[in-house]
């Protein structure tokens, strides 16, 4: 009876208004949408197919099923530069949030020369990586690279920091937190604004410590913008590369080469898409399992709330 | 007590401040010295600017600061007008597929054109771009950051402003023109600074698409210039490498406030 | 007529200004052809640049290319024989010195002409020879001597550092090369003509990787870790290093930057003297029009004449590479004044043709990473061989 | 002229919420109120009349013509929100002749049409300030000052004062009214404030969960309310309700209450406020609250014993289910009811 | 035990705001009220009192002991803020033991004391919810909670309820005074809200500028305002305030105006509120507008000529340049001061 009288009462004029937004709706999206499905969408669509082909020297490509994959299992390359982005990952993302942390603290407090402190932390952010790359490649560079220069006037030996593998990666990881650190402080500063000040003064009138609020009060205020800023740092990690081409070319024998990096090596260099395609095949895996924790633990968070 | 805690901690801070100026410092030092100071640190070493003129002559940088700023205008102005319009539908239409098409913008957040330098390459040069400005620009002016980013700003304009305009006799693109695109200012700056930002810092997309001289941007122009192989002098390398961020440098510099505020006011998180 | 041409540069000095002005030169000497001269990094990034432009559509009419990415080329359809175009005569083509033409033949065709060719010379500081109480006009000649030499140019400072070494071989970019430059001093071949198949573990390969590693290792003359090629030559010049293992192609840098009197000699001798030849090669693209082709040919004729090929040999170090261009007059007196611009050439007898093989990208990188992976002791040389031979037998199977 | 007419209105989301079959008319020239508690469908009727929601069924007309499916820019009214939508990038001037301005109403006549409202409305001295430098009162004028240049006949206005501060929601409802008179607009007004209802309204609207629960004018609605809903929403303190013989409750306002020597329903103190003029006493009868007020100081003590009367024609008797008020009210055949009962 | 004493405290910042060498008692179990118009100081006060700012000079003492250069957490007091100043990640009952958790009190008491508080706030079932999920009152009640937890013998609240609905604002007044009460705190209380000093306090401090205007009673604030500014203050609708003979200006409050029918003040009718138990008459006398309140409905139309009347011993002076009352006030010597002057 009810929705009889409903539908009645639905006139042509309502859903001829449903429709035009519809419409107009589509028109506003086309525009991204079409950039987006040829950028995004049909790429990583057409990484999977071309991953189960196999493209010969001259062009011709053959169905080879999972060939390329079980290649990749088989290649050590593949394995130690997977091996190496999660080192890089795990010696990047905490230290810089934990630095971004400390620095957006600081910087929040009255402190003398604020507006200096926020620059200097800040600049490195706003410098592209290939020049940030060549200033630190002079850094390293053995004998009268400034850092060994700095050690030899303190009597320690030179090193060959980016020639040995096992100091390569530190001191690519200690590049990118410098570069990265000052970009998540200002996150970081946006969320402890936004902490009433008087959480604080009911803290002290409780009599808890600076050490005390911050650990039991400001810390867990800033989960959300932890998470945030660790997704964001993890999915960089993947992504940041450009200091290889400038630094180290992922040597020596590929000890600080990345995903990435080998990915375009082998698309580039040695002319091998459909072993391309397998490896990004890969490294959309892992940044759609990134997404996806993100999104699950976020739906979860907004539950709290 | 808590006094000293304070002082100790502001010792730390600077310390760290230096520290995090100090490449910066030393790229402008040796840029701005004779190369046999690149390494040897003298006051009294003679200023000049001769590295940056050397570097001028031998790469044709004038040429790629053309490209870069074509490129980081053409990729912003399309990045605002695309996710201008897209943000709009999204945060103010209720339509078929709204939820699809949102989540599936949300894919570029993750995986991000870098990612898909391969297939981006095909495209491309199915497109016949290649080398061309357009292509390096091309895959990033639809930017789910950017729509996401509008998308919260349109949805936190009050309703109320919304429905003023309307019976003040606005259209739906009045609306949109007269009320979102104004307030959402401070959104637009800051999305501006790290699109410019991005753009004028990408290297390894445009490495790949640009071949010659007229397409090439400034950061593949200074690492094909600067590469090691060619053993060109320190000074002069960073004198490029100076000349490359200089302009955003200096622009940060200026506006350092503006930028710091319009980031933290965006709510970017 | 346009042309593109891509080309790469791997040693120091103005190399971008040089090509320019030769190009400058010889469109006004030639007004219909236009020949745009693109700088695309270094070797390997210049052949990525020239398959990556291919495989887009867009190829370069002509490139400088490593003399041995023939094979690579060949299997991609790229290039075509330039025995075949019209204007490429017998003639000329035998003008050249044999052993730079070596990598450009296969199938019974010359498929390329040598441009920026060189060797692996020894470069020397001859103050530092003095300091050390040695001969300057006596660099070692063998192994041993090398190795007994650098002993005695190692210099410490009061904390026990090492403020200057005694050699370095560099192992980034070319790593490959001057293990090939061993192995052949050591008696062994690195591959087949076919270029599909390759020895890097036969023991003598090995042998000459742990004379190398040794160096660092054992023998403490040279720093340990991966040396970079492309500052090893202001290693040399700062000093930092007595000798250096490095491209003829560098020499005209070289000259222009040292502060002291140096030497350039052969490599030492193990079984034999010897160094593979090296750099880069003109290449004519398949797609380019018969007119654009013919125009090519037309400008490498005038760049390797012999009088440019003169002025390209001293404007960097390169060997000019033709005979002819060593009967020129400025060459003559360039020779006369400078002696040591002809060492490489005179090297060129003991000469070999570079590695070269079927998806010559990957096996370099197999190659370059299995001597890091040595020199950084990540692993010893037969391991590291063993598993780039296990490696590149993977890869070349397909060209069996 | 511009009389409104709501025409057996519904408007559901999903069947919940929203407005059921609602019909009234608002006279030309009038200020009608919609009053009611939070959620019982005011700024859903007001928004149907502006165009900004769409009706399920019924009709709307507005001067005689049927608006229904017009939008709002077509109804020919204006409107003032309760946070005022001022458009914060805009400046005073901005913000009142954006209307004009959409419309393309040309450069001089939009400039002498803003001076005249500006000058109504007092803001002449800001016109250059953006919102966000002015006070709440200010930005109410604004706002005012928008909803007038259009000189649309009619005016909506939802909750417009709740943003501000007692003194100046008190100058500010004296303002509007005259406004409203002055220009002779025909305005319909929504509050869930009992006191502005009365204190403004021509018309008093009640609402409850969707429906009107009485329509009439404000001496009304506080002398002969409908039911004790109506008898409880209207009047501060609120009309005390008490449980009477079965099936009926009775309620008699606080100010009809007074303390008496003899006789009367004895009660116990619990509380006295303080409010200046007049005291508040809650009074416990019987485990009911029953608040008196009383003119000046009082200065009982909790727990004090007193004994409470009233004259039996200030008396309402509503009906316990239905909550209706029983016909022929003012309880006439017994004398004191709470006495009786004891 | 517990008193307060404030003795001649000044705190500024660069010279402009804050208060100005104020001093003042609380007795130990009482509630004192501070009143004042914004910016007037009542919040500095309060947080010197809690030890959030440092006094400029002076000194403070609670229960006798001297606290002017303790830290806030060595005073014993607990505090109420008007945002409440709730953790938004802990849910109710960390939030409400949450000073006990910092004071390393044992599991065991903690548990118990929070049983015990819960109760007395009504919030025993709401424990595992987070801030987010409560309503405003609910809120409130959890700051609450979080205050009495402490048995600090002091309680201080700043505006606790101006962000709370009227209807809410009156319950939790009620609450919080029979809280104090049965807990025998001493209580601060800020508010700008004249209402709610009035209703709750034992004593009303009322500020103005940084210095104490009146402190007294409620009633003696509206019986005897010590100035026209106190007068004004207190009391709705405010007192009228008339300009009188030279230096001084006359002040009656609208419930002791009536309307005369012969004699007194001749007024023309401006506008009625109609409040249902009473309307309030604004009248216009020569130009300055005077209200008058009058019980039940009135149906005067605008315009209507009326006269005003009251009685002597209503009228208070001021002087007009001072704002002082004027000594022996009451105005003895001339019978009906505005006759007079027609
Ligand atoms: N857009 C909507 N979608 C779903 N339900 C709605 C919507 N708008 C209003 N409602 C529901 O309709 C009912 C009436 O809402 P309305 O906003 O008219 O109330 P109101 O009387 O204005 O209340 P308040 O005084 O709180 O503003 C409420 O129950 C509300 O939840
Ligand atoms: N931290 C501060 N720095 C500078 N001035 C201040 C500060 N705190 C308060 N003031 C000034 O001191 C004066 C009194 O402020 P206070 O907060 O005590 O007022 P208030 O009576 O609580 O007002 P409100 O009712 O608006 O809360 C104001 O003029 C204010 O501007
Ligand atoms: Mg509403
Ligand atoms: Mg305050």
């Amino acid at each position: 009876m009810v929705s009889a009288v409903m539908s009645a009462a639905e006139p042509r004029a309502v859903r001829r208004r449903a429709w035009l937004t519809n419409a107009n709706a589509w028109l506003l999206l086309l525009p991204a949408v079409v950039l987006l499905a040829t950028f995004t969408h049909y790429p990583i669509l057409a990484t999977l197919y071309h991953s189960f082909f196999s493209l010969s020297r001259g062009g011709a490509s053959e169905f080879v099923g999972l060939e390329n994959y079980t290649y990749m299992l088989e290649d050590d390359v593949f394995w130690q530069v997977l091996r190496n982005n999660i080192v890089f990952a795990i010696a990047t993302v905490p230290t810089s949030i934990a630095l971004a942390l400390l620095m957006a603290v600081w910087v929040d407090k009255k402190m003398a020369g604020r507006s200096f402190l926020r620059l200097a932390f800040f600049t490195p952010t706003v410098l592209p990586m290939i020049a940030v790359a060549n200033i630190w490649l002079f850094f390293y560079t053995p004998n009268y690279g400034l850092l060994d220069q700095f050690l030899k006037s303190l009597g320690f030996a030179g090193h060959n920091w980016l020639g040995d593998p096992s100091t390569v990666m530190s001191c690519l990881a200690a590049m990118v937190v410098w570069k990265e650190a000052g970009f998540f402080m200002i996150f970081y500063l946006a969320a402890l604004q936004t902490i009433p000040p008087e959480l604080k003064e009911a803290a002290e009138v409780e009599g808890a410590s600076r050490w005390y609020f911050f650990r039991r009060v400001t810390l867990p205020l800033l989960m959300p913008t932890t998470l945030f800023i660790s997704i964001n740092a993890l999915i960089n990690s993947f992504k940041l590369v450009d200091q290889l081409v400038i630094m180290t070319k992922g040597g020596p024998n590929n000890a600080s080469s990345l995903l990435l990096y080998y990915i375009y090596e082998v698309a580039f260099t040695f002319q091998d898409t459909a072993f391309a395609a397998t490896l990004t095949v890969t490294l959309i895996a892992i940044l759609a399992a990134v997404a996806l924790t993100k999104f699950v633990y976020l739906d979860r968070r907004i539950h709290y709330q | 007590m808590r006094q000293q805690g304070h002082s100790v901690e502001t010792i730390a801070a600077w310390a760290l401040a230096l520290l995090w100026l100090l490449p910066v410092a030393y790229s402008l030092w040796s840029a701005f010295h004779p190369s046999e100071y690149a390494t040897r640190f003298d006051l009294t070493a003679p200023l000049t600017l001769d590295n940056f003129a050397r570097a001028w002559n031998q790469a044709p940088f004038a040429r790629y600061y053309l490209n870069t700023v074509t490129l980081v205008t053409m990729v912003l102005a399309g990045q605002l007008v695309v996710a201008t319009l897209a943000a709009y539908a999204f945060a103010r239409f209720r339509f078929f597929g709204r939820d699809v098409l949102f989540a599936l913008v949300l894919v570029q957040l993750m995986i991000m054109p870098d990612v898909l330098i391969v297939e981006n390459y095909r495209v491309i040069s199915a497109l016949s771009l290649l080398d061309t400005i357009p292509a390096i620009a091309l895959p990033y002016i639809a930017s789910a950051f950017g729509i996401f980013l509008l998308r919260q700003t349109f949805k936190s304009v009050p309703n109320e402003l919304v429905e003023a305009a309307r019976v003040e006799g606005a259209s739906s693109f009045g609306v949109l023109w007269r009320v979102f695109v104004p307030l959402a200012k401070t959104t637009y700056i800051a999305f501006g600074l790290v699109s410019v930002s991005y753009h004028w810092n990408n290297f390894l997309w445009p490495l790949i698409v640009t071949n010659s001289v007229e397409s090439r941007p400034l950061t593949v122009g200074l690492a094909v210039f600067g590469a090691p192989e060619t053993g060109v002098d320190w000074s002069v390398i960073t004198a490029a490498t100076v000349m490359t961020m200089g302009p955003l440098l200096l622009a940060f510099l200026l506006f350092q406030r503006q930028f710091v505020q319009s980031f933290m006011r965006a709510g970017i998180r | 007529v346009d042309l593109t041409m891509y080309y790469p540069v791997a040693v120091g000095g103005p190399v971008t200004k040089v090509i320019d002005d030769m190009v400058q030169r010889f469109q006004n000497e030639n007004p219909d052809i236009k020949v745009e001269a693109v700088y695309a990094g270094n070797y390997t990034d210049t052949m990525t640049k020239a398959m990556t432009a291919m495989k887009g559509g867009q190829p370069p009419q002509l490139s400088v290319l490593f003399s041995t990415d023939l094979f690579t080329l060949m299997d991609e359809k790229a290039i075509v024989p330039i025995d075949e175009i019209p204007g490429a005569d017998k003639e000329w083509l035998n003008s050249f010195y044999p052993a730079f033409m070596e990598n450009g033949r296969a199938e019974g065709k010359t498929w390329s002409v040598p441009f920026q060719r060189s060797t692996i010379v020894l470069y020397y500081n001859k103050d530092a020879f003095k300091e050390a109480g040695l001969d300057p006009e006596k660099p070692p000649a063998t192994w041993a001597e090398m190795v007994e030499v650098s002993k005695k140019l190692v210099k410490k400072d009061a904390s026990g550092n090492v403020t200057r070494w005694g050699v370095e071989i560099p192992s980034t970019g070319y790593g490959y090369w001057m293990l090939q430059a061993l192995a052949i001093q050591n008696g062994q071949k690195l591959m087949n003509e076919a270029g599909n198949q390759v020895s890097f573990n036969a023991p003598k390969t090995v042998e000459a990787l742990q004379y190398w590693v040794d160096l660092a290792a054992k023998e403490g003359v040279m720093p340990k870790g991966a040396v970079e090629w492309g500052t090893l030559r202001t290693d040399f010049l700062e000093g930092k290093t007595a000798m250096m293992w490095h491209t003829t192609g560098n020499l005209t840098a070289v000259k222009e930057g040292a502060k002291f009197n140096f030497g350039v000699a052969m490599l030492p001798a193990k079984e034999r003297r010897g160094s593979p030849t090296g750099g880069g090669n003109f290449y004519v693209f398949k797609s380019a029009t018969p007119e654009q082709q013919q125009a090519a040919v037309k400008f490498i004729r005038w760049m390797t004449a012999p009088e440019r090929a003169a002025e390209w040999s001293i404007k960097t170090g390169y060997v000019a590479v033709t005979p002819a261009a060593y009967e020129t007059d400025v060459m003559k007196n360039y020779v006369k004044e400078f002696p040591q611009a002809v060492v490489a050439r005179d090297q060129l007898e003991h000469a070999v043709a570079e590695l070269s093989v079927h998806d010559n990208g990957r096996i370099y990188k197999i190659v370059n990473d299995a001597v890091q992976a040595a020199v950084t002791s990540t692993q010893t040389p037969q391991e590291a061989l063993d598993s780039a031979q296990k490696q590149s037998e993977r890869v070349l199977s397909r060209y069996k | 002229m511009s009389e409104i007419v709501v025409n057996a209105v519904s408007k559901t989301w999903g069947g919940v919420g929203g407005v059921n079959r609602i019909s009234f008319k608002a006279d030309a020239g009038t200020l009608l109120v919609l009053l009611g508690p939070s959620g019982c469908g005011k700024s859903t009727t007001l928004r149907l009349i502006a165009g900004l929601e769409e009706v399920d069924s019924g009709t709307i007309t507005i001067g005689g013509r049927d608006v229904t499916h017009l939008s709002p820019a077509q109804r020919n009214i204006s409107m003032v929100f309760q946070s005022y939508a001022l458009f914060p990038h805009l400046n005073v001037a901005e913000n009142i002749i954006f209307g004009l301005r959409v419309r393309g109403v040309g450069r001089a006549e939009r400039d002498a049409r803003l001076r005249k409202v500006a000058d109504i409305v007092g803001l002449s001295h800001l016109l250059e300030r953006k919102p966000s430098q002015l006070s709440g009162g200010q930005r109410q004028r604004v706002a005012l000052g928008r909803a007038i240049i259009a000189e649309a006949p009619v005016c909506l206005m939802d909750e417009p004062l709740s943003n501000l501060d007692a003194k100046l929601r008190h100058e500010m409802r004296t303002e509007i009214r005259s406004l409203q008179q002055r220009l002779g607009m025909t305005m319909v007004y929504v509050t869930h404030d009992q006191t502005e209802a009365m204190t403004m309204a021509d018309r008093v609207i009640l609402m409850r969960d969707g429906h009107i629960e009485q329509n009439g004018a404000p001496h009304e609605l506080y002398n002969e309310p409908a039911s004790d809903f109506t008898a409880r929403f209207i009047g501060t303190p609120p009309m005390n309700i008490i449980s009477w013989e079965a099936g009926a409750v009775l309620g008699i306002r606080p100010e009809h209450i007074s303390l008496v020597e003899n006789g009367g329903v004895p009660a116990t103190v619990k509380a006295v406020e303080y409010l200046g003029a007049d005291s508040i006493i809650l009074c416990d009868v019987k485990g009911e609250t029953v608040s008196v007020r009383q003119t000046g100081y009082c200065d009982l003590p909790t727990g004090a014993q007193v004994a409470l009367g009233w004259q039996n024609r200030h008396i309402h008797l509503f009906d316990r289910d239905s909550g209706k008020r029983r016909a022929g009210s003012h309880l006439p055949h017994r004398g004191f009811p709470l006495n009786e009962r004891q």
